[in-house]
């Protein structure tokens, strides 16, 4: 039988919701087996960082890589897998602009330490503290050193495409696997590298079901302080803080569908750098104040802005990285 | 390594810095700037830098004109002045070049560097770094045409007092259509209500009349009186205004005015309006004799027909029938090219300082009460008369500046009462031979003739006090003279109190903007001032124009302002409208902002964040759309896009981004290493 | 509903009839007033005649004893006009001048004591009566209208003006008084002085200026046909009445106008004896007034409005200033 | 009142803070605050006047006896019992400054003890050692404007 | 040549009001520091916040913005969104570790030269104040092996 290409799948610093997303796509799992070899997967098999070294450059053709770089480990990984494969792609939120994990970055990795080793949540009597080095009777034991700044996978090597959302949607992946397929099979021609795969044009507001008017917005709320909340009307107006507006559509606007506003986890739409940015500038533009003082007054209710505008990008924004590793096209 | 020049890669940029004699390359090494140009931009696209002793000179502007034939150059910076100074000097070099105008990019390192810059080296080193922001940024420029819009010849004038008549005539006698709207039944304004006029006393409706029926027979002026504006869409050269005429219940094309209704209609109406409250009028009315148009309009608030469904004397008298008490509201549409905003001011409301007992004590009166008093069509047939309408006041006090200048209510002067005041002091001493006592805090009589008219009134032996009345109360209360009216002051001449019987007093109140001036600025497009009267585009140098292209105001609605004023200014503002008309047709700027219907959400953000209501909503494809003639390319809706889909020609993301890059490219100080930009 | 209470020294002594009738109608208005601890005097006008700094820490003290005794109830009450601008004043001007606030803390500090600016919220009780209780909720307590007797309102200064805390529409022409006169079922009298000066501490010091000054209210509440003037001020009331006989003799008149306190005519009018609510204690009487008192005669209603004569013209038209629901 | 408040304020201007001191207008200000609600120009008149006799007084311009005597005489019995004594501030300000009226001035206060409306002995409070500690303090602390 | 720190500072104007207010300081010939460096956009309401964040990104120590005065905007309001939009990103980017003072809103009509060069040199002096912000060695630090005491420098 003729070599099927090799498939290969890993998880840096991630959730593992990202794997579970692509078992997802359920019976199109048996394409996968059928056109690919999977030759490295740790959450679907046994396998060994020490195989994957031994492979030759580029012996994997597809390396989906989901979660971001916190450490030493992770970063290797990036590296070896990088060089190992063809085609390397950034996939679900972490991988691409940091997510959750990213919002570390608002804190000094000492601070990360001390609340990890020594707040009350913590059982941790003697204060113990990881050591990235100690000697022992049988020598030096290591851990990964742990990085004091959280980057997305492009930060640290060249990626070639990009599979946003946390996780990305099972239909956008299979959609995603069958153009794969067709252009093994020669159907297709591969999209131009650093293309976004499964992501639609516009924003989620595209796809979101809810009816939307001119937008005054004279208070902000949250979604747990709400009475009720109007069924069919834009959160937005309803003076909930909805990412929707700035995020990448592809996702069927789940959450705002559901009631619940876009936390953003499919990152800034197509030629947009930073998607907090936008959403400072949009949502700041309808406040419906023009006194500094009552301006004060209405964005007070805006709680914690930085998390709610980065909750997904912060790793990736125009600041953190000092570079539009969101640079699209 | 730069974000945002991705696409169009390799330019051929030239770069042309100005000495400007020694204003630049006294603080400025202009040679040095070039140099680095030529060899530190050459990545950017850099293939000629030169520098040359006046660039705007016809042989600097050839030297361009050259290199961009010979060098085959596509883009280019002017390292020089303002491009408020001379941006079209450079476009028009590289037009003549055969390059696109808006391909040529300008550094202002006069105005920006040498002229505010000590350190001569940090001066050279922002210089280069405006230089590279410029290329940076022209790399990202696309070749323009600027935006051609029409425009319709006739004009809307909004107010029929003598601003609004005199710029419907003018415009008229240039031989363009004119839609001259009026709220009230006749035009005329507060000009009609006057009896006479400062310095010269001349009888207002004697020099008024004559141009109100001028107006009403002028082949180019269509009236609509008893008609508002209820909505305007458009732009310079093209408005559509929606005006509502009111139903007058009398067929205007049946009545002759003789006024038989007026006589026969029972019902007798306080005139709010026309005679400020002072005199009656009927239910169905013309608002005074010389009212034009002369056809009568029905109150309908105040008509026993239509609180009883009895009565229609006014029906049964009318021999042509012309009485249409079935008559409806109408809508027009008017297409105009530019509009006039001469709809005039407010007065003050008395009742606001109850210390002056106005609506209290029977003989304290307002100005434009007085003004109704001494006119010889009004309610008192011009007597000078007690509010019993028949005692002649002996004495009358005059105060100055009620509600102006007074934090309280406006901090404005007037402009007009001084004035208005000193005529009445004359008047009431013409006619009554009373004592009369003017109240004033300054004397403001600066224009021509006025402060003559100031000494003739001193000399008539007018008392003039200078002080600010503390409260007027009735004599009554006390051993002065019951019935007369106490003027409470300190004289802050001889720095007493004095109180002072009068058996008149006049209010001289202040002029405020139309109560619904915000709401039609906002309909208009147009701003208002804190006080909120309209802004003009400038104070001095742009008095009739506003911030909105084709909308130009005249008269109060700008301020308090004299007769003289107002017509200067009527004639001013038909002046530029013919101007623009004569044009035919206009080229904006093409700064204007675009939407892509692909990346649009329809998240509607945008939608009422323009000013201009450029922006709406397409409610088919649910995507908001700019209209280009509307925009005024201030690109803030660029700027509010979460989707990134809004683009701002001339303001761009890319170009603007690539300047910051480029500016950032050049450390501040030698000595002071700075991370370059990424 | 529960308030601190600041008497002042008047109230104690010259002015005892108004605490009474306060004591005597607030249990029916649902106030609880309990007084200050250990107040001291405001300084009325002439502590700060000769000091600032302290004259504010004199008053600040009793702030801060208000702070200190609050529970629960935030609003310190003042009945005397003085006392409650003075409060109110001081209490405003340490919200917004940080220096004088620092240094009145400063001062209260040697006695152990501060004051939070902000805490405690300084109101008149007739602004407590007509803006936070209403004059119609007074009017339906009213058990013995007062019809018949003809009221004048006599506000005086203070109360309105300077108005630190803008609890009045307008200073220049208040209704309060007005609205309460009319809920007693009392005829309102239009009185324009009602806002004048009585002369304040004038009698001590230039006598001549102060009588004329009382003359000019006593002889405009008379012309105005008033039976009786109401205030809300100890110092106006003391000045009206006390030297009304001096006034007289001055300018040889024979004036007899009493004034009250408008929390005796309210309790008047709640039925209360007039015993009850001080009536007595006034120098010029007000039992001839009073006997008018349920003399069923419906006086007609005074007002400033004149029908336009055939000949006359018309007044411009007044928007109603109060009444309309009493 | 020998100035009327403006020239007084066009002195301060001018600088003739002597003659603004001598002068009697503040001490005739008897704080009925209409200035303050009706000036055009919103400045705080009567706060000013305060500020003026607090520092004419400060500064010994003392010239206006009967003003400054009662206004000394009130303070007097505040720092010493924390309350206002009017029967023992009338005696005493009368006995400096008998009324023109003297029989009349007598008869209303016998009027006004028989109806009750006059202590004979002060009020007293607890914190008067308290009271003075913080007055102390505060004229360590004073500026006049 | 002298070791002060020269902040590197983008500014913003509005072609209306501020930048014209920037030539008026030219042609009186007042002189301010040459630290600021000005981009031109229509109108204060063209502001972008991305632009700033770019600026600070790209080694910028402050950032100024300048407007036409609150109610005198050429384009009638639009000065007010730039006003709500700077201080929202205040309040964004401090969490960030950036301080709010390095960016500032400044009002400057047309008329107002001085005015402008006055608030320049003003700004100038508070970032002096603040020091370098030296963005990128914090975002981007070397991924060298980090031992903990290393960790407590980095910031934010």
């Amino acid at each position: 039988m003729t070599q099927k290409p090799k498939f290969a799948m890993y998880w840096a610093a991630s959730c593992g919701g990202c794997e579970i997303a692509v078992l997802n796509i359920h019976e199109k799992i048996l394409d996968v087996d059928k056109n690919f070899e999977v030759v490295f997967w740790p959450v679907a098999m046994d396998a060994k960082y020490k195989d994957v070294e031994q492979m030759q450059d580029g012996e994997i053709l597809l390396t989906l890589f989901n979660g971001s770089i916190r450490n030493q480990e992770n970063e290797h990984m990036a590296q070896l897998l990088r060089r190992k494969s063809k085609l390397l792609v950034a996939f679900g939120s972490c991988a691409n602009e940091g997510c959750i994990p990213g919002l570390a970055n608002l804190s000094t990795a000492a601070q990360i330490f001390d609340t990890a080793y020594s707040t009350p949540s913590t059982d941790n009597p003697q204060g113990i503290r990881p050591q990235f080095q100690v000697q022992v009777a049988e020598g030096t034991l290591t851990i990964p050193v742990f990085n004091p700044v959280l980057r997305p996978l492009a930060q640290v090597v060249d990626v070639d495409y990009y599979i946003p959302g946390c996780p990305p949607e099972s239909h956008q992946i299979a959609a995603v696997i069958d153009v794969v397929i067709a252009v093994l099979e020669g159907k297709a021609e591969l999209p131009p590298k650093g293309s976004f795969l499964g992501v639609g044009d516009s924003t989620v507001c595209d796809e979101c079901p809810r009816t939307r008017n001119e937008k005054q917005v004279r208070q902000f709320t949250r979604i747990q302080e709400m009475k009720e909340i109007d069924p069919n009307l834009c959160l937005l107006e309803q003076g909930l803080v909805c990412n929707g507006p700035a995020t990448a559509s592809g996702c069927g606007a789940l959450c705002p569908a559901a009631g619940a506003t876009c936390a953003g986890c499919y990152g800034p739409p197509l030629g947009v750098l930073d998607a907090g940015a936008r959403m400072i500038s949009s949502l700041a533009s309808i406040v419906d104040e023009h006194d500094p003082r009552k301006i004060d007054i209405t964005l007070d209710d805006l709680v914690d802005p930085t998390g709610v505008f980065y909750r997904f990008g912060l790793a990736g924004s125009l600041l953190q990285t000092g570079k539009a590793s969101w640079n699209k096209n | 390594m730069t974000s945002s020049s991705g696409k169009n890669g390799n330019h051929r940029v030239g770069v042309y810095v100005c000495h400007c004699g020694s204003n630049i390359a006294g603080v400025v090494n202009v040679f040095e700037v070039a140099k680095w140009a030529q060899e530190n931009l050459a990545d950017q696209g850099v293939v000629v830098a030169k520098e040359y002793k006046f660039m705007c000179s016809s042989l600097g502007q050839k030297l361009i004109e050259e290199d961009i034939q010979k060098e085959k150059l596509d883009r280019v910076v002017v390292a020089a002045c303002s491009p408020h100074l001379h941006e079209k000097t450079f476009r028009g070099a590289a037009a003549r070049a055969g390059l696109n105008p808006y391909l040529c990019e300008m550094a202002s390192v006069r105005e920006q560097v040498s002229w505010v810059t000590e350190d001569k080296q940090m001066a050279t080193e922002k210089a280069k770094a405006m230089v590279s922001a410029a290329v940076a940024r022209v790399r990202q420029h696309e070749p323009l045409d600027p935006i051609r819009v029409p425009i319709n010849s006739s004009t809307l004038v909004v107010g029929g007092g003598i601003a609004g008549i005199q710029a419907s005539l003018e415009i008229a006698n240039s031989g363009f259509h004119v839609y001259l709207v009026e709220r009230e039944p006749s035009i005329g304004g507060h000009m009609a209500q006057f009896d006479k006029t400062f310095p010269t006393l001349d009888c207002a409706a004697c020099i008024l009349t004559p141009r109100m029926s001028e107006a009403g027979m002028h082949p180019n002026i269509e009236l609509l009186t008893w008609s508002e504006v209820e909505n305007v869409e458009g732009y310079l050269g093209n408005y559509t205004v929606t005006v509502r005429k009111k139903a007058r219940y009398v067929d205007v094309s049946l009545c002759t005015g003789c006024g038989i209704c007026q006589q026969k209609c029972p019902r007798k109406v306080i005139d709010e309006t026309f005679d400020a409250g002072i005199g009656y009028r009927k239910a169905i009315y013309t608002p005074f004799e010389q009212a034009v148009p002369k056809f009568p309009v029905l109150d309908r608030d105040n008509c026993t027909y239509f609180e009883k469904g009895t009565c229609r004397a006014c029906e049964k008298f009318c021999a042509p029938g012309a009485i249409k008490l079935d008559d409806q509201d109408e809508i027009v549409q008017l297409n105009v090219g530019n509009v006039i905003l001469a709809t005039g001011y407010d007065t003050f409301d008395a009742r606001r300082i109850p210390r002056y007992g106005y609506g209290k004590l029977p003989n304290v009166f307002t100005s434009i009460e007085f003004e109704r008093m001494c006119n010889a069509a009004g309610p008192t047939n011009g007597a000078i008369v007690l509010r019993d309408g028949k005692t002649p006041p002996k004495s009358v006090g005059i105060i100055h500046c009620v509600g102006s200048r007074d934090h309280k209510y406006n901090s404005y002067c007037s402009a007009i009462c001084c004035m208005q005041s000193l005529k009445f002091a004359h008047m009431v001493k013409e006619r009554t031979g009373a004592d009369v006592f003017n109240f004033y805090i300054d004397m403001r009589t600066a224009a021509k003739d006025y402060d003559e008219f100031y000494q003739k009134v001193l000399e008539e032996g007018t008392n003039l006090i200078r002080g600010k009345v503390a409260e007027v109360t009735d004599g009554g209360l006390f051993d002065e003279k019951p019935g007369q009216l106490i003027m409470q002051v300190e004289d802050t001449l001889i720095g007493k109190q004095r109180r002072i019987p009068v058996d008149m007093v006049i209010l001289a109140i202040a002029l405020e903007p139309r109560h619904d001036a915000t709401a039609v600025a906002h309909q208009f497009g147009i701003s208002c001032s804190t006080n909120g009267w309209f802004t003009e585009k400038h104070p001095k140098l742009d008095p009739v124009a506003t911030m909105t292209d084709g909308i130009f105001i005249a008269g109060c609605a700008s301020g308090p302002k004299d007769i003289p004023s107002s017509v200067a200014q009527g004639s001013a503002a038909a002046a530029r409208v013919v101007s623009y008309i004569q044009q035919k047709e206009l080229s904006l700027e093409p700064v204007r902002a675009s939407i892509n219907a692909e990346q649009c959400s329809g998240c509607r953000i945008c939608n009422n964040l323009c000013p201009f209501n450029a922006i709406s909503f397409d409610e088919v494809n649910l995507v908001s759309e700019v209209h280009q003639a509307l925009c005024q390319g201030c690109g803030t809706c660029v700027a509010a896009c979460p989707a990134g889909a809004i683009t701002g020609t001339g303001f761009t993301n890319e170009q603007v981004l690539a300047q910051i890059e480029g500016l950032l490219r050049v450390p501040v100080h030698l000595e002071t290493a700075h991370p370059v930009a990424v | 509903m529960k308030y601190l209470f600041y008497p002042g020294c008047s109230l104690h002594s010259t002015s005892s009839a108004y605490l009474d009738s306060l004591h005597a109608i607030e249990g029916k208005l649902g106030f609880e007033l309990s007084e200050v601890e250990d107040w001291n005097c405001c300084g009325a006008n002439e502590y700060i005649a000769l000091h600032r700094i302290p004259s504010y820490a004199l008053i600040a003290r009793n702030l801060a004893l208000a702070e200190e005794q609050q529970n629960g109830a935030q609003t310190l009450v003042a009945a005397c006009s003085a006392c409650y601008v003075n409060l109110a004043r001081t209490a405003k001007y340490m919200g917004t001048d940080k220096e004088l606030n620092a240094r009145v803390n400063d001062a209260l500090g040697a006695g152990g004591m501060h004051y939070t600016a902000g805490s405690v919220e300084v109101r008149h009780i007739l602004d407590l009566m007509c803006n936070k209780l209403g004059a119609c909720k007074i009017k339906k307590m009213v058990e013995r209208p007062l019809s018949g007797l003809r009221v004048a309102p006599y506000y005086g200064c203070m109360v309105l003006r300077p108005d630190p805390d803008n609890r009045w529409r307008d200073p220049e022409s208040p209704t309060a008084l007005e609205e309460l006169i009319l809920a007693t079922g009392a005829d309102l009298v239009d009185f324009p002085l009602r806002t004048h000066c009585c002369s304040g501490h004038m009698p001590q010091i230039t006598t001549e200026t102060s009588l004329d000054l009382i003359r000019r209210l006593v002889e405009g509440a008379v012309k105005s046909g008033a039976d009786l003037l109401i205030t809300t001020c100890p110092l106006c009331q003391l000045n009206i009445d006390g030297y009304q006989a001096q006034m007289n003799k001055f300018f040889g008149t024979s004036y007899s106008m009493p004034i009250i306190f408008f929390t005796q005519l309210i309790g008047l009018a709640f039925g209360l004896s007039p015993k009850a609510v001080g009536i007595g204690k006034e120098i010029v009487s007000a039992a001839p007034a009073l006997a008018r008192i349920g003399v069923k005669e419906e006086a007609a209603p005074v007002t400033s409005r004149r029908p336009p004569k055939d000949t006359g013209l018309p007044m411009p038209r007044m928007p109603k200033a109060y009444g309309d629901e009493l | 009142m020998d100035h009327t408040p403006r020239r007084l304020f066009a002195l301060i201007k001018a600088g003739e803070m002597e003659e603004v001191l001598q002068s009697n207008t503040p001490w005739y200000c008897v704080s009925c605050y209409f200035c303050m609600i009706r000036c055009p120009q919103e400045i705080h008149i009567t706060d000013l006047m305060y500020g003026l006799k607090t520092l004419a007084y400060q500064r010994g311009y003392t010239h206006n006896n009967k003003a400054t005597h009662l206004s000394t005489t009130f303070a007097g019995y505040i720092e010493r019992y924390g309350r206002a004594f009017e029967l023992g501030i009338a005696a005493r300000h009368y006995l400096r400054h008998p009324p023109k009226d003297l029989l009349g001035t007598g008869r209303m206060g016998t009027a006004m003890i028989l109806k009750g409306r006059l202590k004979f002995l002060p009020e007293r409070i607890k914190g008067t050692t308290q009271l003075n500690k913080i007055l102390t303090r505060a004229k360590e602390l004073e500026t006049a404007l | 040549m002298q070791e002060r720190f020269e902040p590197m500072i983008i500014g913003f104007t509005c072609n209306w009001c501020s930048y014209r207010a920037a030539d008026m300081a030219g042609t009186g010939r007042v002189k301010y520091p040459a630290n600021v460096r000005l981009v031109r956009l229509m109108c204060s309401g063209r502001l972008d916040p991305t632009f700033v964040m770019k600026a600070l990104a790209g080694g910028a120590d402050g950032v100024l913005i300048t407007g036409c005065h609150p109610g005198e905007c050429h384009y009638i309001e639009q000065n007010y969104k730039a006003l709500r939009r700077v201080t929202l990103l205040k309040r964004v980017l401090e969490p960030m570790g950036i301080d709010p003072r390095r960016v500032k809103l400044v009002w400057a009509s047309a008329a107002e030269g001085v005015h402008l060069a006055q608030e320049i040199t003003k700004f100038v002096e508070e970032i002096r104040e603040l020091g370098a912000l030296n963005w990128q060695l914090r975002t981007r630090v070397p991924d060298m092996a980090v031992s903990m005491h290393q960790l407590e420098e980095v910031a934010p």
